[in-house]
C-alpha cells in the first residue's frame, strides 16, 4: 500500500489544526452566526463572527465535522480575524479558487494554506475543505 | 462531539457464535454439471472483482450493500439483447419484437417463482425499490389515507421508504408514526405492538436495515397487521437475492426491491402486489403500453402489470434481472446466505479485536452489514484511509439521517460484505483500520 | 370499411424531388482521424444489423421509430461499467463511486452539450420519455392549472405526450384541446393560431410524429406560445439524435426524450427543463439522492437536477446515453440527417411505384418515417408477410389511437429508417409488399 | 425467402373465409350482442347472436379486423349456429385449448378449424385467431 498520498492530506499541519483548532467554541452574543452545512455527509458548522464597525475582531466556530473540514475551519477562523467583511469574502474566494484552480489560479496563498493542496487528489473530499470558505463567500 | 450512541445491554445483543475456524470458502457447492461448483467458480463470474486502483493494487470491494457486482451472466445478457435481438416490446409482430416481448414477459415469470407470487400479473417492473415505494404511496395509499388515519414506519427505514410516506401523510393530514428501536439495533417490539392499532392503514417497513443490518421478523409482523386490518409494504431492497422472500408465505400487501443490489443492472426494479389491489389501484403514470383503448375524451386502462408499465420499459434491465435470478439459482441461495452469515461472523469478531472500535447495530439477526465508529475518527477520515489501503467502504449516513440521529451519531463508516468477498478481504479491511489509528493518534 | 382516409390535396403535399441516382451510401465523412469514415464504417458499429432470422436471412430493421440499434460504443460502455467500475454513485468516497459518479455527471454534460442547454443542472435524466412527461404533468402543470384553463396538444400526440394531459385536465376540471392536422398531415395552422390563446396554460406538441413522420415548426410555435404567456413541452422523442436540436434557440420550456431512440440504451431518458422552473417546482419521487437533509418531521430537499432523481438512478445507461451522444458526434448529426432524408426520398418514390399502395402522412417536412396501407389488406397481415420477407416493420395504431381514428382507419404500417439502413433494405420491403399483394389477390 | 409457412398461414380457406365471410353484416336485432375486442391492435367485431329458447338459431358479424380474425370469426359464426349456449362455449373453450395445446389436446377439431393450426408459428397473430371464441367463451 502506498501512503504518500495519504501522509501529504493527514499531514501533521491539518492533524493539529483537527486536534487543537483555534478558537473551537461556541460564542452565544456574536453579531453574525453563519451555517456551514455539508449535504453530502451532513456535517455542519457554526461560524460566529463579533465585528467592529467594519471588520472582524474576533471569529469561533463549533459543529461536527471530519478532520479536514474541521482543520480548514481553523484555519479559515484564524484567518478572519482582522479582516473587513469585503476582504473576508476576497479571501474566501481566493482560496477556493486556489483550491480548485492549483496553482494556476494567481493567487497569493499563504503557508498555513499549503496542506490542503493534498486534497486535490480526493476529489470525494473536496467539500470537506471548502465547507466553511464557501459559507462565507456565498453568504456573509 | 456528537457520540451519544446509546449504551450497549450486552445480554440483549449478538452472541457471536465463535467461528473456530475459517468456513471452507472452496468447499464444493453441487456435483450437478452446472457451471458453478464452488464459490470460488462463482466468484470468477465476476469480472469487477479483478478491478485494480491506480496504485494497481485490487480493490477490496466492500459497499454491497450499495449495490453489487454483476456477473458476467448479467452482463451478457444486456450484450446479447442489444447486439441480437433489441427491440420494443408488445404489439410487434416481427421476429425481433416478438423475441424481446417473450424474454421480458419470461423474466417477469421468473421473478413470479423466485419470490412466490400467485400470479405473474403481480410482477410490476419498476426502476427500482424508491420507485416502487412511490407508486404504492401515489396511488393505492393516495386513495386509502384519509385525514387522521395512522402511517406507521420504523426508525431504520432508508429515506426511499420514509420520504413518500412523510409526504404524503403531509398531504393528507395523516399521522406518520415511528417505530423506535432497542440499543442492539432491533425494532422494539412492545412499542410496535402499541402503536399497530387499526388506525394505522399502511405499515411501511424494511426487511433488513440498510444501515444496522438488523434483519426485522416481518412475516410475525405482518400477521400483526394483518389482525388489525393494516397493509403492510416490505421494503426488501437489502434481502432479495441474499435471503430467500415467499411473499405468500409472508402475506404482505407489497414488497418492493431493486436489481442493481441483486446481482442485475442498475435501471430496474420490482413492485409486487397482491392481484386484487393492483386491479384496484389507479396508474401511476400514463402513456404507451399501458391502454386498452384511447380516445380524445376517454381513455380506458389495461390489466395488470401493463396498467403500471407506461412507456417503453426497461427492457435489456428486465431480461437481465432474470439472468440475475438464473445466476442465484446457480450459486444456490442457501450458499449466498451461508456465506454472508459466515462473513458476517468472521467480520464482527476480526473487528471487535480493534481496541477502540465500536460496534453501531448488534442485533441478533444481522445480515453482512456492519456498522461502526472507531475512536473519534471521522467516518470520512476512515473512508478515506480504508479507500487508499485498497477497501471500499461506504461513510454517513447511508440515507438513513433520522436513524443516525436517534443513534446521536453523524454517520458510520459501513462494510457490506457480498457472498463472493473472502476472509482476507475483511482481514485488509482490519489493516486499514489499524492505519488509520496510527495516522490518527 | 372504415378507410375513410381524407382525399389528397396533392398541390398542399410532399413535392418529391426525384431522387435522380442514389446519394452514395459510401461517402467519405471526415478525414480526420476519428474511426468513423463513412456511412458503411459507421454501419458496421452496430452488430444487431448482422442479425438473421430462423431462415437465415438478414432481418431489414425497419423499425427505428420505436427503437434504435445500438453502436458497439454504447453496448461497450455498459459491458465497462458493470466489468470494470460499478459502483453507486454520489455521497461515496471510494475509488469506484467517485469513477461512476464522475462518469455519470461527464454524461449530464455531454446532453448539456449535445442540446445546447444553458446549465448542466437544467438535464435531468428520467427513465425515458413517458417518464418525463409524467414528471411535468404531475408536478409543474399540477401546480400551474386552474378549473377552466386551457391544456392544448395535437393529435399527432403519442399516448406518453396525451394521456398525462387527459389526466390532469379530469383531475383538475380543465380543459384539453386538440390541434387538427390537415390532409396531408401536417398540423392545421390556421386552427393553431386560433386555439392557442391565453386561456392556454401548456402547449405539450410532438416535435415529429412517430406515425406521420411530420416535422412539425415547433421554433414558430413556440414563439407564437411565448406571446400568449403559454409553457411549451415538446416531446422529442422521435428528433434528438436524428435533427439538431437546440433549446435556448428553440426556447422551450420542457423537452423529453428517451435513451433508446437514439441508439442508447433502454431505461434512460432526459428532461430538459428551463433552470428557474425546474427550482419552482416539487419534486415527483422521493427517496434516496434528492435531499439535502431529513429529519422525520421535515425534509429539505436538493437543488435540481438532484431533486429530481431520487434512488439510485439507471446509472450505467445514464453513462451509456453519453457514448451515444459521442457515437452521433463521431457520425456527424448532419450526415445522419442528410441520410435519413435520402433514404425517405427513395423510399417514398420507390413504395409510390406500387399499385394500391396509399401513403399515410406527406408533410412537406418528414422525418424517415414511412406509413401506408395497401389496398385493403389489414396492417397486421402486411406487416406478418414482411417479417417473412425478413423486413421488421411495425403495424398498428402506433400509441396515436386517436389521431388513427381522425384518419379513420384502423392503423397503418410503418416502415421508419434509421441513418444506417441501406437503399437495398427498402428495395427489400418493395419486394415484400409485392409478394403480399400476390397472396392476397 | 421461404414462403412455406406463410403459405400455410394465408391458405386458400383462411383467404377465402376473409374474402366473403359468413353472415357478415350487422343485425340491430339480436337478442345478444358481444363485443370482441382486441387491445393488441385496437380491432373490433361485433357478434350478433339471435336466440330461441336456449339455443342460437342465427350468427352475424361485423367489424374490422385482420384477415386472420376475421376468417376465425367467420367460422365460429358459421359453427355457433344450431348450438345452445353451453354448448357454444364449450366449443369454443375446445377451440383455444386445441389452438395453444396443438394436437396434444383431447379435442376433437373439425376440418374446418384445420387452417388456424398454422398460427401457431406466428406468436404475434395467436390473439388474432382466438379473439371472436375467447369472447363466446368467456363472455357469453
Ligand atoms: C413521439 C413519441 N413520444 C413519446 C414516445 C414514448 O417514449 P418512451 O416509450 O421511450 O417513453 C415515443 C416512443 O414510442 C414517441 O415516438
Ligand atoms: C433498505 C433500502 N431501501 C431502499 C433503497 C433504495 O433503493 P434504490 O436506490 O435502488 O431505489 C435502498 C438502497 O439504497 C435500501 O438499502
Ligand atoms: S466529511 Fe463532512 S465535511 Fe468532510
Ligand atoms: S391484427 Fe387485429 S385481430 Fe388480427
Amino acid at each position: 500500500m502506498d501512503q504518500e498520498e495519504l501522509n501529504k492530506l493527514y499531514d501533521d499541519s491539518i492533524l493539529q489544526e483537527n486536534r487543537q483548532p483555534y478558537h473551537y467554541g461556541k460564542m452565544p452574543d456574536a453579531d453574525l452566526t453563519l451555517e456551514a452545512y455539508n449535504p453530502i455527509c451532513g456535517d455542519q458548522f457554526k461560524l460566529f463572527l463579533y465585528t467592529d464597525e467594519d471588520s472582524i475582531k474576533t471569529a469561533y466556530f463549533h459543529g461536527y465535522g471530519c478532520a479536514v473540514s474541521k482543520a480548514s475551519t481553523s484555519v479559515l477562523t484564524r484567518e478572519l480575524e482582522g479582516c473587513t467583511i469585503e476582504e473576508a469574502k476576497a479571501k474566501c474566494r481566493d482560496f477556493l479558487n486556489w483550491l480548485s484552480e492549483g496553482e494556476g489560479a494567481k493567487v497569493n496563498a499563504p503557508n498555513s494554506w499549503e496542506s490542503f493542496a493534498a486534497v486535490r487528489d480526493f476529489p470525494g473530499r473536496l467539500s470537506c475543505a471548502q465547507l466553511a470558505w464557501e459559507t462565507i463567500a456565498k453568504e456573509l | 462531539m456528537l457520540h451519544r450512541y446509546p449504551p450497549q445491554h450486552g445480554s440483549q445483543c449478538t452472541n457471536l457464535i465463535s467461528i473456530g475456524k475459517r468456513l471452507n470458502f472452496t468447499q464444493q457447492l453441487k456435483n450437478d454439471n452446472s457451471e458453478i461448483q464452488s464459490i470460488v467458480d462463482a466468484r470468477s463470474q465476476f469480472p469487477n472483482l479483478n478491478r485494480q486502483d491506480h496504485r494497481d493494487n485490487r480493490i477490496i470491494y466492500l459497499d454491497n450493500a450499495a449495490t453489487t457486482h454483476k456477473p458476467q451472466l448479467v452482463i451478457d445478457s444486456l450484450v446479447n439483447h442489444f447486439s441480437n435481438q433489441n427491440a420494443n416490446i408488445h404489439r410487434g409482430i416481427h421476429t425481433l419484437a416478438i423475441e424481446a416481448t417473450s424474454h421480458y414477459e419470461e423474466s417477469r415469470r421468473k421473478v413470479q417463482q423466485f419470490i412466490n407470487a400467485r400470479e405473474e400479473s403481480e410482477v410490476i417492473f419498476t426502476s427500482g425499490t424508491t420507485a416502487g415505494v412511490n407508486l404504492v404511496a401515489q396511488t393505492f395509499a393516495q386513495q386509502q389515507i384519509r385525514p387522521g388515519d395512522e402511517i406507521l414506519i420504523s426508525i431504520l427505514e432508508h429515506h426511499s421508504n420514509l420520504l413518500p410516506w412523510q409526504q404524503l401523510a403531509a398531504q393528507k393530514g395523516a399521522k406518520l408514526k415511528v417505530i423506535p428501536i432497542t440499543a442492539c439495533g432491533e425494532l422494539d417490539m412492545p412499542s410496535l405492538e402499541r402503536m399497530l392499532t387499526s388506525r394505522v392503514k399502511i405499515l411501511a417497513l424494511t426487511h433488513i436495515s440498510n444501515s444496522l443490518g438488523t434483519i426485522n421478523p416481518i412475516r410475525d409482523i405482518i400477521k400483526m397487521a394483518r389482525s388489525q386490518g393494516t397493509y403492510v409494504l416490505i421494503d426488501a431492497a437489502q434481502s432479495v437475492g441474499s435471503y430467500p422472500i415467499d411473499v405468500q408465505d409472508l402475506d404482505c400487501d407489497f414488497l418492493v426491491f431493486s436489481g442493481h443490489k441483486m446481482y442485475g443492472p442498475t435501471g430496474i426494479g420490482v413492485l409486487y402486489g397482491k392481484a386484487e389491489l393492483l386491479q384496484a389501484m389507479p396508474p401511476w403514470q400514463f402513456g404507451g403500453e399501458m391502454i386498452r383503448s384511447v380516445q380524445i375524451e376517454k381513455t380506458v386502462f389495461a390489466a395488470p402489470p401493463h396498467k403500471f408499465e407506461a412507456g417503453t420499459p426497461p427492457i435489456a434491465q428486465a431480461i437481465a434481472l432474470g439472468a440475475a435470478i438464473d445466476f442465484i439459482g446457480q450459486v444456490g441461495l442457501e450458499h449466498i446466505q451461508a456465506q454472508n452469515q459466515a462473513l458476517l461472523a468472521y467480520g464482527t469478531e476480526l473487528l471487535a479485536e480493534i481496541p477502540g472500535l465500536q460496534l453501531v447495530g448488534k442485533a441478533r439477526h444481522k445480515s453482512a452489514i456492519i456498522s461502526f465508529m472507531l475512536e473519534d475518527i471521522h467516518p470520512h477520515d476512515l473512508a478515506t484511509i480504508l479507500n487508499q489501503a485498497g477497501v471500499a467502504v461506504r461513510a454517513g449516513h447511508h440515507c438513513t439521517q433520522p436513524l443516525m440521529e436517534s443513534l446521536g451519531l453523524p454517520g458510520t463508516v459501513r462494510a457490506s460484505m457480498a457472498f463472493y468477498n473472502t476472509y482476507e478481504d475483511i482481514d485488509q479491511l482490519k489493516q486499514g483500520l489499524l492505519l488509520a489509528k496510527k495516522i490518527f493518534t
